[in-house]
Formats: structure tokens, sequence, C-alpha cells
């Protein structure tokens, strides 16, 4: 294997930390990137895959030890070489796409047709639509992904980094990705790619490296390793994560008396495009209606009308019965209604704000005296009745992304709410972290909370839901539970809509 | 009319331009406001000393981009707020100019040289209002045909995006500043150029109607060049309405502040629709 | 949690001292004099001492209202035009109820003045929280619009015709503040600030009220989603800091000039603002932060009266003095964060 | 951390206080040796830079301190009026200045109230009127005659037909940087009642800055004024008169200057010059108070017949630009108000 003209990039001792909060993100790291393979890297949230990459691809540069690209240590030959899709997406959201593909360091004017054309010649090539003249902030997760990815084989690097890739992908999507990565690969590229899924790496990688708290496991080709070994190594246990929690036969929900949750003729239009076309569903107590799509083919929209922030051109809301129209944020909430939102940073908490006073927004403090104390004394037993990885006093940005989604989750189910609306829960989110998500949502059913469940993973889908619907071209169909419909391949044509084609 | 307007518009619209830059950089520029007056300062003295026009405008610009290099000591190197350095820079710079002219002229606030009136226009039309113009075409194709421009527009709103692609934003916010003052040297010239004098206070809140402008105008050349003349417009009118309406005129002084604000409600009420990015603090 | 942020503080107002001495020697005739003028003499008579406390009564008001509107995510630009609009307020009031007696009247005066600055800043505040409006534009032109509508009223309709300033009737002897400290206008309205603040500081640390307001200042769109009612958030606090600027402008009415004369702002809504981002937006700094101000201004004004210091040399040391100030809050905010 | 910078600091901090403190100046040896030399201050309500009667004020005043030995301490307030209380009050306070000269109509109240705590205090005030029972010396220049004299020849030149400048239209124009009380209740009226006098049926348009140093507005304003068939402008607006005068010059029409001796500022543009001898009063008050002989509460009103205020004609400028049709006009209706024959009111 070793073959050292193949090495591309080689990390000798690499250690980071972080100044401010003094966390350890990488420790003496060494490992060696060789050309065209595809490496995956894995780990449980909050392991510092996401630090290694920056310092791989530059972004940052590693307190102690070094970095050797083809040999030289120089920054800017790393920046030229790797190309790096984030997982946070990093783009202006004033520029457009083609702007921010174009985005350097390099200088003078650009002749916008001129690179339109040699753009477009690359999407055509690996087949990576998406229009150049977009605003990026209008753009949804996989699109963002395909911008950078699009940038990175336009600039020719030699070596990808994807923090995450599948993460917002449908399973569809996911497999045209891999398909991408073994062409470059066979093109002589390098791929490095993070991920939580198993059974994906496993697919596709070469070779699998495997991090805990900041420390290399192990790296070895993917032949010498089991799935146990790999799922030891991340967390440390012997334990396989559980196969998803199977969707156990339930007796049949009541689904005579009034629903929690009632969408009527609901349609949406933006900038002249019919997004929604006349949604109905009833959701009852008990239950936990799956809303399967891709995002961008309505289900961002979906979500926000439910959560007030958009107002639907036609049809109703209807919350126990009653018109809420038109719903607002507020509303909602005063109805009593939980919201785990896709976007967590922005809507699901306050990310420079105490991670007591994300908790606050609970009321559950009452009492005489100062609101500080009663806060914060509240606030710690929560955070460790929850098992959240944090101080109550801590910033909510310091925390890994697992362990946020952790704290919502935890926020939004507390208060016994009549209706879950939960988008894409498990975004980002390690096996473990994803199993106890997974477990926490059908425990609220069986407590009788009614959840909506909006999400792109298929699995996710099908594991939790009790009725799964799919959004295609903003039109919603049921699935039925039988043999035909209830698997992932129907699910995964509806939602791309190939069954049409 | 439209001349006058235009004429009045000029030095907004030149420092409002380099506001737009360092805004978009992602800085508040409170200094305008200093660097217009310094700015003028230097035209007149230099223009009265050699009766050049060029010599004039290098003079201001050598004055503007003095203040801004100031006001990056202050907020890159000392690590200030860039609120109070502005404030300082505001505070000091009418100061230093009367220091200064006290040294050069006796004790003179306003100094009115021989043959500096009408020094910057040509055939009836003062040169700064072109230039102003050409200056804003010129920044709309630097923002959106070159790929500076792109690194500017991108500063102010994801300074990650610039370090993960090689660049540091801290030295793009510092240039920026540094291209304000420099338009604001002009904005300066233009404004003490134009009347041929200078006098001490002359910019007259003008940065901060620049700054206004800078917001007016939704961050884009356009939309900013269109505020200034709103604005001057506005002020136009307001001068007009003096002779003939019955108002008192110090009321009908208040009329483009009330008239810019109406402006900024429409467009806001028209503009609204999901509102849904967090607000945070500008300043600090 | 009881550490006090100010003494960190310290060796940056000893460095402050140090560059104002030295701008001092290198340009004064007589440095020492000069010196003892800008410093220690604010203290050594009375007056000058009385001067400095009731500025920095009012500009722990204003700064007070600065901190409170940064953190709900607003910024107040238009602190002159509230002060004015507070004072004139006052003014409309001693006019209309010119027969109440002192010890009712004082108090609805001062009212009148927090209605009118908490007035002008509502409309900031229900345009934010409506249609989005920018409220640092609206806040400034708002206020620069007043102003001199309010210019206009006190050399027009309200001003008074025996006096050559451009100014309204005195106030009856009945609704002035008494000063304490005679011929200095301190008055007894030094008890605000004490009351104030720490009620503002309980407020924003110790109520529930105080933390979903600065949920909303850090991230609106987190606070709208969780249910705050981020309306009132964004409009109240917008309120009640136009409503101290208010108070501010009718205790300068009440206890300073007695009449609204043109120019009582005197910098007090400006300065509001530095004071605040001197006491890095926290409320405990911000008494330090005003004595600070006041005494940097009154010692410049004395100088100026009484040294050969000229008074752009006043301002060239009041100038450098911002540049360095702030720099010193962003050194210990990393200090603090170490 | 924070203790230890506290530590640090605290012993340099009190050992600059206290050698702050031995910096105060030991101002009462002096008076020991002998005779005590008499002290003076001028305040300046505004700046003394670009203000031209606050210079002469300041020149009477150390004129007249020179020949009779006295010290003098000029002190600028700056252009907030709200500030000039408490600076005088300071000055007073500080019982080092025998007198205070000052000038400006709203002084004297100032003064007046600032006695009323320090008695002792003595004032001079030009510009200021008197009141019954008045606590402060007085001087007070007629501004009805000066602006009548500029108001009358304001009408000659609109209704002149030698003048280029000069169009058919009998509009006259005045800028004014506020709308303060000595501009509505003296200036305006006597100009527009000048206005009349030469020229019937004429109007004057007024208005207003809002400041008195932004001279691109007052440039805009005059524009518009010319443009709407005024031809001449009487400016009173501080630094912001050059706005006017750059527009002028541009438009090719006229401007009046008010205080001071402006035909040097643009030969040809500025026209007609008032004058208000502030140096002569200033010197001629402070000497009788520096011989003992200036009361409080005195008062002096000096109009044109007392030769205080005037229209100055015998400038080489004003003949070679002015036709001397309107020249004589002028004189003969100056003459009347120099000579006592005319009374204002």
């Amino acid at each position: 294997m070793s073959d050292n003209s193949k090495i591309v990039l080689e990390l000798k001792n690499v250690t980071q930390i972080f100044a401010e909060s003094g966390v350890r993100a990488c420790h003496d790291i060494s490992m060696q990137v060789q050309g065209s393979e595809i490496l995956a890297v894995m780990g449980e949230n909050g392991a510092g895959k996401s630090t290694l990459m920056f310092l791989i691809s530059g972004f940052m540069e590693p307190g102690r030890g070094e970095i050797l690209c083809r040999g030289g240590k120089n920054p800017a030959d790393l920046r030229a070489l790797v190309g790096m899709v984030h997982q946070k997406p990093l783009l202006a959201g004033d520029l457009s796409v083609l702007e921010n593909i174009i985005l350097g360091p390099e200088k003078g004017l650009f002749r916008k047709d001129v690179l339109k054309e040699e753009i477009a010649a690359v999407q055509e090539r690996y087949n990576l639509p998406l229009d150049l003249h977009l605003k990026a902030k209008q753009l949804t997760a996989p699109q963002i992904q395909r911008c950078e990815l699009i940038r990175a084989l336009w600039k020719n690097k030699e070596l990808l980094i994807l923090d995450e890739p599948t993460a917002s992908l449908s399973t569809t999507q996911s497999e045209e990705l891999f398909e991408l990565l073994l062409r470059l690969k066979g093109e002589g590229k390098t791929v490095i790619f993070i991920s939580h899924k198993i059974h994906e790496v496993m697919k596709v990688a070469d070779r699998i490296a495997v991090i805990r708290r900041g420390e290399l496991q192990g790296i070895d080709a993917k032949g010498n390793l089991s799935p146990r070994e790999i799922s030891r190594l991340m967390i440390g246990e012997d334990t396989l994560p559980g196969e998803e929690p199977a969707a156990e036969k339930r007796g049949e929900i009541d689904r005579t008396g009034v629903p929690v949750l009632e969408l009527s003729n609901l349609g949406y239009s933006e900038t002249g495009t019919r997004r929604l076309d006349s949604i109905n569903l009833s959701l009852y107590p008990g239950e936990i209606l799956g809303m399967g799509g891709i995002r961008e083919n309505g289900l961002t929209h979906v979500e926000d009308i439910l959560c007030g922030l958009e107002q639907p051109d036609t049809g109703f809301i209807l919350l126990n019965g009653k018109n809420r129209m038109p719903l607002t944020p507020l509303k909602l909430r005063r109805s009593g209604i939980s919201y785990i939102p896709a976007d967590r940073l922005k809507r699901g908490a306050a990310p420079e704000s105490t991670l007591a006073e994300n908790l606050s927004v609970l009321k559950r403090q009452a009492g005489f005296g100062s609101y500080r104390k009663r806060l914060f004394s509240w606030a710690g037993q929560f955070i460790s009745d929850h098992a959240i990885k944090g101080e109550a006093k801590q910033k909510v940005k310091t925390l890994s992304g697992g362990n946020i989604q952790k704290m919502i989750v935890a926020r939004e189910l507390e208060n016994n709410p009549p209706l879950l609306i939960v988008s894409e829960p498990s975004w980002g989110l390690d096996f473990k972290s994803r199993d106890r998500l997974h477990s926490q949502l059908v425990q609220a059913r069986e407590e009788g909370i009614a959840i909506l469940l909006l999400t792109t993973d298929l699995d996710e889908l099908l594991s939790l839901s009790d009725r799964i619907c799919v959004l295609t071209e903003g039109r919603l169909t049921e699935i039925e539970r039988t043999e035909e419909q209830w698997n992932r391949y129907y699910i995964g044509e509806k939602m791309t809509g190939a069954d049409r084609a | 009319m439209i001349l006058a307007i235009f004429g009045s518009a000029t030095p907004l619209i030149l420092a409002a331009l380099g506001g737009l830059l360092t805004e978009r950089a992602g800085i508040l520029n409170i200094a305008l406001e200093g660097m217009i007056l310094g700015s003028a300062f230097a035209a007149v003295i230099v223009g009265g000393m050699t009766g050049s026009l060029a010599l004039a405008v290098l003079a201001a610009i050598g004055a503007g981009v003095l203040a801004a290099l100031l006001f990056n000591l202050g907020t890159f190197t000392l690590k200030g707020n860039p609120f109070i350095t502005g404030l300082g820079i505001n505070v000091l710079v009418p100061a230093l100019t009367v220091s200064i002219s006290q040294s050069l002229y006796g004790n003179q606030g306003i100094i009115r040289p021989d043959g500096l009136s009408g020094i910057s226009r040509i055939g009836g039309m003062d040169i700064f209002i072109p230039l102003a113009l050409l200056l804003a075409v010129l920044l709309q194709i630097i923002f959106f045909r070159t790929r500076k421009g792109l690194i500017i527009r991108s500063c102010g709103e994801q300074e990650d995006l610039l370090r993960a692609r090689g660049i540091n934003p801290v030295s793009i916010k510092k240039e920026m500043v540094i291209y304000s003052g420099l338009f604001s040297g002009l904005a300066g010239a233009a404004l003490s150029l134009g009347l041929g004098v200078y006098v001490p206070g002359m910019s007259a809140g003008k940065g901060w109607i620049a700054l206004v402008a800078i917001y007016l105008g939704y961050r884009k050349v356009p939309g900013v060049v269109a505020a200034c003349l709103l604005f001057s417009l506005a002020e136009w009118g307001a001068n007009r309405a003096q002779g003939f309406l019955g108002v008192p005129p110090t009321l009908i002084l208040s009329f483009p502040y009330f008239m810019t604000m109406a402006a900024l409600w429409l467009f806001s009420v028209k503009k609204r629709k999901k509102v849904d990015c967090s607000g945070g603090f500008r300043v600090n | 949690m009881k550490k006090f942020r100010i003494p960190a503080a310290l060796p940056v107002l000893a460095l402050c001292l140090g560059v104002s001495a030295l701008i001092i020697f290198l340009f004064s005739s007589a440095p020492g004099e000069t010196l003892y003028y800008f410093f220690p003499a604010v203290l050594s008579n009375r007056l000058y001492t009385g001067e400095m406390l009731n500025t920095m009564v009012l500009l722990s008001l204003t700064g007070l209202g600065i901190v409170l509107s940064f953190r709900a995510g607003s910024f107040n630009l238009g602190g002159e035009g509230q002060v004015y609009t507070g004072a004139i307020c006052a003014v409309l009031a001693a006019r209309l109820l010119p027969d109440l007696p002192g010890a009712l009247g004082i108090p609805v005066l001062l009212a009148a003045g927090v209605l009118g600055g908490a007035l002008l800043a509502f409309i900031s505040g229900i345009l934010k929280a409506l249609w989005n409006v920018d409220d640092l534009i609206s806040t400034f032109l708002l206020s620069s619009g007043v102003s001199k509508v309010i210019d206009y009223l006190i050399s027009g309709p309200l001003s008074d015709p025996d006096s050559y300033l451009m100014t309204t009737v005195p106030l009856p002897e009945k609704y002035r503040l008494a000063s304490l400290m005679i011929p200095s206008p301190f008055n007894i309205s030094f008890i605000l600030p004490l009351l104030l603040l720490p009620l503002f500081h309980w407020f924003l640390n110790h109520t529930r009220q105080g933390y979903e307001l600065q949920i909303t200042g850090s991230s609106s769109s987190f606070a709208r989603h969780s249910g705050l009612n981020t309306g009132i958030y964004q409009t109240l606090p917008l309120t009640v800091s136009g409503a101290l600027h208010g108070l501010a402008g009718a205790l300068v009415l009440t206890g300073t000039y007695f009449a609204g004369i043109q120019g009582l702002t005197s910098g007090l809504g400006w300065n509001g603002i530095a004071v605040a981002l001197i006491a890095g937006n926290k409320v405990p700094g911000l008494l330090p932060a005003a004595l600070f101000f006041a005494w940097i201004t009154q010692g410049s004004r004395i100088a100026v009266l009484h040294s050969d210091l000229s008074l752009e040399l006043g301002a060239i040391i009041q100038g450098v003095l911002f540049l360095l100030i702030s720099s010193a809050v962003l050194r210990i905010k990393i200090r603090r964060g170490r | 951390m924070n203790m230890l910078t506290t530590k640090r600091a605290l012993p340099l901090l009190i050992a600059s206080a206290l050698l702050l403190i031995s910096c105060a100046p030991k101002a009462e040896k002096t008076a020991d040796s002998g005779e005590k030399t008499v002290s003076l201050a001028v305040f300046v309500p505004g700046v003394l830079a670009g203000s031209p009667t606050y210079e002469m004020m300041d020149e009477g005043v150390r004129k007249a301190a020179a020949e009779k030995g006295a010290e003098v301490r000029t002190v600028e307030g700056g252009f907030n009026q709200a500030e000039w209380k408490p600076q005088v009050l300071a000055l007073a306070a500080e019982k080092k200045y025998d007198l205070i000269i000052t000038s400006n109509p709203s002084m004297p109240e100032i003064c007046r109230d600032i006695k009323k705590i320090y008695p002792d205090q003595e004032f001079l005030v030009l510009e200021g009127s008197r009141i019954d029972n008045d606590t402060v010396a007085t001087f007070l220049f007629s501004h009805l005659d000066l602006s009548y004299m500029l108001g009358y020849f304001a009408g000659l030149v609109t209704s002149s037909t030698e003048l280029d400048g000069s169009n058919s239209d009998l509009k006259v124009g005045l800028i004014a940087g506020q709308e303060y009380p000595e501009m509505m209740q003296k200036i305006k009226p006597g100009f527009e009642q000048g206005v009349k006098a030469a020229a019937p049926g004429g109007s004057v348009d007024f208005r207003v800055i809002g400041n008195w140093y932004d001279a691109a507005k007052a440039s805009d304003l005059a524009m518009g004024m010319f443009d709407e068939g005024v031809d001449v402008i009487l400016t009173i607006a501080g630094g912001a008169n050059q706005g006017v005068v750059s527009a002028a010059k541009d438009k090719g029409r006229y401007v009046l200057w008010y205080d001071t001796d402006g035909y040097d500022i643009e030969p040809g543009v500025i026209l007609g010059s008032g004058i208000i001898r502030e140096d002569i009063a200033a010197y001629e008050q402070t000497h009788l108070y520096l011989e003992g002989k200036l009361e409080q509460g005195s008062s002096v009103y000096a109009g044109a017949a007392e030769g205080y205020v005037d229209f100055i004609e015998e400038s080489e400028l004003y003949r070679t630009h002015v036709p001397a049709a309107i020249r004589e006009a002028l004189t003969l209706e100056a003459d009347r108000l120099r000579n006592g024959s005319l009374k204002l009111d």
C-alpha cells in the first residue's frame, strides 16, 4: 500500500487545541492520503473530524505538527490541491452561484460568459445541474453542496474533501453522489469524505479512518475492518448500534375524533412557480405522520408554512379543529405546539446565548426571587437529566452539533405538546445520537403526541412513520402500507418523480 | 433644477459610495463625517497655495486616506470599537483643521483663497458631478465584474468563506476603509472646491446622511445613488419651499428627514416578505 | 460572578491620563497648570464638581437607554432627538399645567418628558416590528427631523419674547429642581440613576422578560420560533430607551437650564452611545463610564477656560481618548475570555 | 487577572493624581507684591475664527488693556448657546477676573443671572440691551438703523437698470443662519422697511439655513433665490455666508455684508457692506472701566447717529462697482439717519 510516489498528503503529529474554549479537537494525528483513493473519515459528533478537515484544507493551520503536501509545507499549495465541500453552508448569500464559484484570491476582471461556459462544461461533464444565476441564499442544502462541488471540479482540485455530504441528501441523491465520487476516483482524483453511516462507507470507501475524541483510532483498508470493529473504534464500546427501531405493528390509531392538525387544500406559489398544490392531510394524537420528499420539492415550504413564517395562498390550517389562519410562530407556540426546525442554529437555538438562556424559552421556572438563580439551577438539572454535554452557562455555539440537537429535542418534548412538527431531526447526527432521538420520538408518540415528521432520510421515514406521504413537485401522495409500496425503492422513486419519468 | 440636485447630491454620493465599500466589507464607517471635513480643508489649502485642481484633489484624497489610516489604527491595530473610533475621528478632525489653519493663516477659520472659485468647473458643470456618476458606474462594474468585487461583496457577510478561499478578510476591511477615505476625500473636495471656500463644520452632517443613504439604497450602488438623489431632491424642494410656502422656514428644514423616512417606510412595507434573519449587533 | 468589570479598565485610564498629559506637555506653555485644570481641578470647587456630577447623571441615563436597546438587538441612533423631545414635552406640560404645586408638577414634567421620548422611539420600534424598517436609520431620521421641528417651536410659537436667546419662557421657580451644590446644577436627580441602574440590571439579569429580551437581541429568529413575542421585544426596549432619553431631556430642563433653550441636548444622545460602549454594554459599567466621560468633558472645559489650552486642543485630546478607550474595552474582553 | 492589574494600576493612578494636584497654580502670590494688576476676561459666545465682530471686540479690549496695563484672557464658548451660561458661570466662579466682557444680545440675561450668584462680578455686554434696575453694563448697537440702510441700498440695487446683475423683478433676499430674536425683531423688519422705502412694491425673500456653517446649503438656497428673480441678498449666517457669496459669484448677482467691511471678500460681488464698530465700543467702554468710570447698570444705545453702526461708503471697491446714482441716493438717505433726522422704530 505504501507507495511513496502516490502519497499526496501526509499529516505528522497534528494537534489542534482551540484557545478560546480549551477544546482539544485533534491530538497527535499522523496519517497519509494517497492518490486516487476514497478515504472515509468516521467518528461521533464532536470527535474532531471537521477540524481535521479544516486543517487539511488549509482553512486552519495546525497548532502543532505539520501537514506535508507533496512533501512541501506551503499552505498555498495545500489550498491549490484541496477542494472542500463544507458541512455548514459556507457561501456568500448575496452572491450568485456563479460568483460564489469563481470567488478566490485571484485578481482582475473576469469574463462572465467565458467562465459560465467553462463551468457549464464541468456541470455537463459530471451531470451536476444547477442554475448559476440563483443567489446563494436561495439554495437548498443539497444545492449548496453541489455548488461547492462544482467549484472544486472546475478548479480541477486533485483532492476533494466532503464533510458529511449525505447528511442532507435523499437516498437517491446520495447514490448519485457516490457514483460521482467513484468516477472521480477513476479519473485519478482523491476523495476524503466524512460520514456516520457505516453502510455507505462500506459501499464506496477504499480505506477508512476512525477518529474518537480527537485521536486517530485506526486507519485501514475497508476489507480489514468490519462494521463491528468500526463501531467499536468510534464509540469505544463493543455494541453495534441497533438496527433501526423496527416499525412495530401497531393497533389501529383512533382517527375518529378531531385531528390535532389538519391541512386543507393548502397551496403556495413563489415567484410565479406553484410550489405546493392542494395539500390535504389530517394528523391524530399518537401517530407519526412522515412526510418525505426533497427539500426543494416543497418540503421547505411545508415547514415554513407550518411554523407560521410563510402564509399559504390558498387553504387552511386547522389546529384541534380550529382555523388558525393566519398562523404566526407566536400563535403556533401559544397553541402549545412544539417545533424542531431543520435550521437549528437559526430557528432552533440562539448560538450566541448560553445553554440556560436557550432553555429559558420553556418558561418552566416559575417562582419568586432571581430568575437567573431559578433558571440556572433548573437548567443545570435539565442538562444532566438529558445527558447534554455542556454547562448551563456555556454558549450554545461552543457545543457540538449533536449536543445542540439533543438540547433542542429535549426542550421541545419537555412540555408534552399535543403536536410536534419536526424537520430533518437527524441531520448530522452520529448513529448513537440518531438512535436515541428516534426512540425519543417513538416514546413521545406512545405518550399520545401527534408528530409530523418532515424528512429527506428514507430510512428514518420508513422506520418511524405510522403513515407516510410523499411530496412530489408540490403534490402529496400517501404511501400504502403494502409490501409493494412500503419500501425505500418505491418511496425513493416517488420522491424524485422517477416513477413518472 | 436637475443640475442643482445632482450638484448638491455629488458630495453625498461620493461619501456614500465610500461608505458602501466599508459597509459591504462589514464595517459601519461613522468616520465619514470627519473624513469629508478634513478633505474639504486640505483641498482648499492646497488648491489655494498651488491653484491646481489636480493637486487640490490629491491633497483631499490624501487627507481622507490619512483619516482612514487613523480609523484603521484604532479599529484594527488597537482593536477598538469602530463606532467609538469613528466618533473619535469626528471629534479630532475639526479640531486639527482649526489648529492647522491657525498655524498657516493666523486666526482664520474660513479660508477663501483667490482664484479657487470655479476651479472645479469645466463648461459650466462641476467636474465632480460626472466624476461621482462615473465612479458609481465603476464601482458597480467592480462589484459585479471583477474578482475583487466578489471579495468585497462577500466580506461583510461571510468572513469564513474568504478565509477558506485563502483571502484575509481583515486586510480587505482595512483596504476598504482606505478606499472609503479616498472617496470621502473626493466628497470633501467636491464640497469645498465647488464653493471655492472652506468653512469650519461645512460637512454639516453629510457623513451621517451618506450612511443613511447606504441603508436606504439597500447597500447597492444604484440604490445608494438614488437615495442620495432622493435626499437632495427633498432638500431642494424644501429650499425652494421656503420661498413660497407659508410655513416657517425652520420647520421646512425638517422636511427632508421626514420625506426620507417616509420613503424608507414605504420601501420596507413593499419589500417585507419573510423575515427570518437574526438581528444581532452591528456595532460590536 | 460578582467580579466587577471596571477595575480592569484602570490601566487603560492610566494610559489615557498619560497620553493626554503628553499632548498637553507638547503643546501647552504651562503644562503643569493645564494638566491641573484638565484633571484634578474638576474637584476643586462645588461648581465644577457639581456640573460634572450632573453630566454624569444625565449620561448614565442616556447610556442606560442605549445599553437596553443594544441588548435587545436595536440600535438607537436618535438619542439627541429623543432628549430634545423629552425637554420640549416637559416645557409643554409646564405650559398646560401652570398651577400644580411643585412636588406634583416636577414629576408631571418628568413624566411628560418620558412620554415624549418614548413616543418618538416607539415609532421606530413599531416600524421595525411590523415592517422590519431598519431601526438605525429610522431613529436617526426621525430624531433629526423632530429636532428641526423643536428648533422651530422654540424659536417660534413657544419662544420667550423677553429673551434674546433661542429659548422658551423659563420654568416657574416651583418647577425647578433645587441645586444641591450651588451654583452648580447638580440636584436630587442623582437618585434616579442610583435607582434605575440597579433596577435595569436586575431586570436584564434576574427576570424572565430580561432574558427573553436578550435572546431576541442575540437571535431574533430563534426567539420568534420559540414563541417569544418578538414584536414586543423589538418595540418595547427601543421605546424604553427613548423614555430614558426623554427623562434625561426633562431633567436637563428642570434641573439645568430651566428653559427649553436651543442646543440643550449638548450631545447627550451621541455621548450616551459612547458611554454605553465604554461600559461594554453592561449596566454596572455605566456609572464609571459616565463618570469618565463627564470628567473628561468638564476637565477640558475648565482647562479651556483657565489655562492656555485652546478649544481645539481640548477636542484633540478628547478625540485621542476616544481612539484609546474603546481599544481598551476590547482588550479587557479578550483577557476575560481566557 | 483583574485583581492583579488593579493592584498594579492603582498606585500608578494615585501617583499621577498627586502629581497633577501638585501642578495647581499658586495664583495668590502676585497679590502680595504691592499693586494688583486688573484682570479682564473676554468671553466669545462662538469662536473667534471667522467671526470678525468678535475679533473686533477682542482687539478693542486688548488695545485699552495694553494702554492701562491690564491683563486680558480670551475664552471661546463655542456655538451652542445652551453652554454659554455654564461657561461664564465658571469664569465668574474663578473670582480671578475683575470684569468679564462679552458681546451678544442674549448675554445680558445670562450675566444678570450669574450676578445673582456672584454679586461682585462685574460685566460689560456689547450688543446687549438694558432693562430697568440693570445690574450689568450694556452697550447696544442699533440693528434697525443698519439693516434699514442695507435694505435701502438693496432696494436701490434691485430697481437699478445700470447694474448688469440686477433684473426687473423687485425682489431682494435675506438669508439667516437661524431665526433668532434679534433677526426677527430688528434686522428683518428694518431691512424690509429699507427695501420698501427705496423700491416701493419691492419684496424680501427671507430664508433660513438652520445653522451657521453649512455653506453648501447656503449656496443652494441662494441659487434658488437667484433663479426666482432675487438679485441681491443680505446674508447673516456666519461661516455659511461664504456659500452665498460663491453662489452670487456664479450667477453674477450681488451680496450685502452686514457687520464688517466685506468688500474685499469678493470684489464686485459684495456690493454693499455695513459695519458695527464693535472695536471702538469695546475700546471705549473698557477704557472707561479701567479708569473706574464704568458703572454697572449703565447702558449706551448707539445707532447711526452716534457713529457706531454705518454703511461703508468710503471704500474704493464700493465706488468702482456701484453706479453713482445709487451711491448718491444712498448717501442722501443714510445721512438722514446719521444726522438724526430719520428715527426708526
